[in-house]
């Protein structure tokens, strides 16, 4: 039986029509934010709180990255075990002048990254349980 | 400038992983405070704690619980919490409850038991509303995770390498073992720091601070109280519990982004920078002006990143101080004489009075081991999660 | 004498069971008292947040949670925690640091929000070592029991009656349903609290305060930045964070026992009646100048407690007062004329800001339809589970 | 099978060879304390922390009492079902000069208390379960 796929983090990202990251923004001073469940616009010189769905870059250049050599604490699932170390990325958008974090695929090698290349969104797989496959947003070298 | 209260005593309870209940390690050093500024305890009229979150009730109100161990003595209290900014809080408050003159003499107290391995969120169950239990589950973004991108932003802007981390690691590790309150009494040499496991590229378990059981207390007092104690106290001469302007570009732990600078401009300057600017405003001090400084190295590599935010260097040049020796006892502008927090390990609420606690070491003289000679003038800097600035300029008076 | 800190605006946000996150609350209240004194958000200096420990890491850091909401602006920043007497500890710590030279405005925010039904203690788990757990555990000791025996006590020592401790509801919920942010917004008569269900014998349902959601909020300033936007200013002439001295003899929420006077004589004043007298003291005002008061009933019986230890009525004569209708308003010492807890439910660090709140719409003569007529000089008094007294007096300058 | 008859507070109480609350006293100053678990004197002259075991005596005078008309929350745990209302007393020592509180037992009529009356421990029981009963103290009429 296949499991179904699930966005583990539903409003966050979506990969339809592609891989992308939903930002809010404030309707009354534009201000950009990611994660987008805010209830308040935090510039200071705003008072709104109400925002719209707001698409992100797709692609952006490596602000830094690292590795997680050993499993991170719960609530973190390991996608398999043993536990395999895996590369987390921070990605910086042009136009939104802002830095997002993102796992790196599994595939990828640590040294296929430098700081300065771009990469581009993707969506793979966080972990799975018995019904579900839980999807999450990830950072990949562009190729 | 501001007016300044006098730091009468200082005092810790050793750090380590004892296991004991938080409330015993800052009665300790309630004591040892108070007996190192000959003050009983019946003359003690204001208690400020830093909070633990780790420890149930009397962790929330940890002034009221230490002050209630010590035995009741009808003071005034206050508890405190920002993170690992708590214990300048504390300060804050106790401070200014003297200058304002409701009380001449207020003792400041923080102390922890942590549990063992990396800090994860506290409570339990599914929290998909909380960001910082998200961040695990989400990204596996441990709090070394954040100390990794911040050591390789380095090497790929600056050009550090990771034998400059390592050398943090050596240079405080030595300090540290001249230390009898701290933690690891060890000096490592820079070939066991690097063939230590890695944890997050480029930083190795020996650079990445541990979860330490720990107190430092102060007895804060009125700079009239002071002079009928000694003939030169030690004071606070600024102090900063700085939040950030938006927006802040800064990545900071445990958020999944940065701001946005997209509609408004980043301020100038940055929060990291801002923080003991504030402090020094207050002392009308600079960063040449210091002798020393006491940092947040949570990583090795972390320490060059606030010998930068502090004006101690240009930002791309601390691991130069590094290099030449300035930031090591003897140098320059020594930086965490005492061992730092990769000697000590976290003990949240007492982290920011330890390192004042060391500044008022260095500047009596007292740090057998590690001293840097003519001390008179230092400056401490820390960070708590969710904005929490914290720094305190310390000088002889 | 103590120097004051103006009062410059005022704001809550309606208290209820609204189910939603605290800082919506606190942001509202904070923004109510920002409008009702004239002042901007970028030109606040300071923001001192009472904690709520019941609302994830955010309650912890309930200033840096409420400012970052509002848009970080680089203001300093602190959050403390005293249970109920939260909302106070966080006030003297703004006050302190106005007083103290650091700032001219500062924002005091406290918001809550909170389970349903009794209080138990927070988190889960056999904790054999915490004493909030096992009251309830050993003991079946909730919040109302406590009531329970300190009403009984009354009854016994004084001859206080059940119609004397319902008279009490009945007179603070016809305030209550004048006041557009309490909970409870409806006058009830005395029959309909004598045949609501017994609780903790002698006490019934509508004589125990609820939890409520809710948010209250000041914003201080200096005499000086006052002067500049009002003639008339309300301002803080004095505050008390007090503990106990030992022995309490007073047998206090959530303990097994009072301590004993075995070895160590009682001190005199107890712990109750020394709360209000060191706010009294800094004001250079006694109990004869005050006006108005709002006073902690949790239950019905404990505002005729809190009538005598702060001193308005001697041991045993607050009942007297009540039968005289002294403590109405149109009385000679008009006691919770907002409705007190008893219409507004308990919203922990939000409760000691919101009676400040009432004294400054009442000296300002803002309290259409449960006005104090004439009212100048007021005081709070509160008490914070683990010794924690709370008490502020407030007067037209 | 009969019960394991536990206490639910070792050290706070004994049965043996009467019913018997055990307080701590201070060995420099000799303050008294309840519940015996102190670590440190709170008499803020004294710093010691060390105690020793300290009958308390098993007789006073009732200070106070009330109700619980409604089932506290967990974790209490009711000894029958459905819930029955029942009394707390608080009770002054003489010879202590303090004031405990303990449950009296469900076979006490609320109308038989008074305050000032005479009142003395017997251990009786918390709740039980399938292997335990569990005994704490409660505070009886002198009859
Ligand atoms: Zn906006
Ligand atoms: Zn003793």
């Amino acid at each position: 039986m296949s499991k179904t796929r699930t966005l583990a983090a539903p409003g966050w990202f979506t990969d339809q029509p592609q891989p992308t990251l939903l930002g809010a923004r404030c309707k009354a001073c534009h201000a950009l934010f990611f994660p987008p469940n805010q209830s308040f616009c935090r510039n200071p010189e705003c008072a709104s709180t109400e925002f719209e769905e707001w698409p992100l870059s797709r692609n952006g250049r490596l602000w830094s990255y690292t590795t997680n050599n050993y499993a991170p604490p719960a609530p973190f699932v390991a996608p398999s075990e043993p536990f395999e170390p895996f590369a987390v990325a921070a990605v910086e958008l042009e136009a939104e002048k802002m830095v997002v974090l993102g796992q790196v695929p599994r595939a990828t090698k640590l040294e296929a990254l430098e700081v300065g290349m771009k990469m581009e969104l993707v969506v793979d797989t966080l972990f799975s349980d018995e019904e579900n496959e839980y999807l999450i947003w990830k950072w990949s070298p562009v190729t | 400038m501001a007016d300044e209260v006098a730091i009468l005593g200082v005092g810790m309870h050793p750090w380590g992983k004892w296991g004991r209940n938080f409330v015993e390690y800052g009665v300790a050093a309630a004591r040892a405070a108070m007996r190192d500024a000959g003050v009983e305890w019946r003359d003690v009229q204001f208690v400020a704690g830093g909070e633990t979150i780790r420890n149930g009730y009397p962790g929330f109100v940890a002034g009221a619980a230490i002050a209630s161990a010590l035995g009741f003595n009808g003071a005034e209290v206050g508890s405190s919490y920002g993170a690992c900014a708590s214990g300048t809080q504390a300060i804050n408050l106790a401070r200014a409850q003297i200058l304002a003159g409701f009380c001449d003499v207020a003792l400041v107290v923080g102390a922890d038991t942590t549990p063992k391995g990396f800090f994860a969120p506290t409570g339990g169950g599914d929290r998909q509303q909380d960001p910082d239990w998200l961040r695990f589950r989400l990204l596996g973004a441990t709090n070394p995770v954040y100390f990794g991108l911040y050591a390789r932003r380095r090497m790929a802007l600056f050009g550090d390498t990771e034998q400059d981390f390592a050398m943090v690691k050596v240079k405080n590790s030595q300090c540290g073992a001249q230390n009898p309150n701290a933690r690891y009494p060890k000096a490592f040499s820079l070939d066991e720091v690097l063939s230590s496991p890695m944890v997050s590229d480029p930083l190795r378990l020996l650079q990445i601070c541990a979860t330490s059981d720990g107190g430092a207390a102060l007895l804060l007092t009125s700079l009239d109280y002071a002079r009928r104690h000694t003939s030169n106290p030690v004071v606070i001469a600024g102090a900063s519990t700085r939040t950030p302007r938006y927006p802040n570009t800064h990545l900071e732990m445990p958020d999944f982004a940065s701001d946005s600078a997209s509609k408004v401009a980043a301020p100038d300057p940055g929060f990291r920078d801002s923080i003991a600017q504030r402090a020094y405003e207050q002392a009308g001090l600079g960063p040449g002006d210091m002798d020393l400084a006491e940092v947040y190295d949570l990583s090795s590599a972390l320490e060059l990143d606030w010998v930068e935010a502090i004006g101690l260097a240009k930002p791309g040049e601390a691991a130069g101080l590094l290099r030449a020796g300035d930031t090591g006892i003897g140098g320059r502008i020594p930086v965490n004489p005492s061992g730092g927090l990769g000697a000590f390990g976290e003990a949240i609420p007492a982290q920011a009075i330890a390192q004042v606690c060391e500044l008022v070491w260095q500047i009596r003289g007292q740090a057998a081991g590690r001293q840097v000679e003519g001390a008179r003038v230092g400056v401490t800097a820390n960070l708590g999660l969710f904005g929490h600035g914290s720094s305190v300029v310390v000088r002889a008076h």
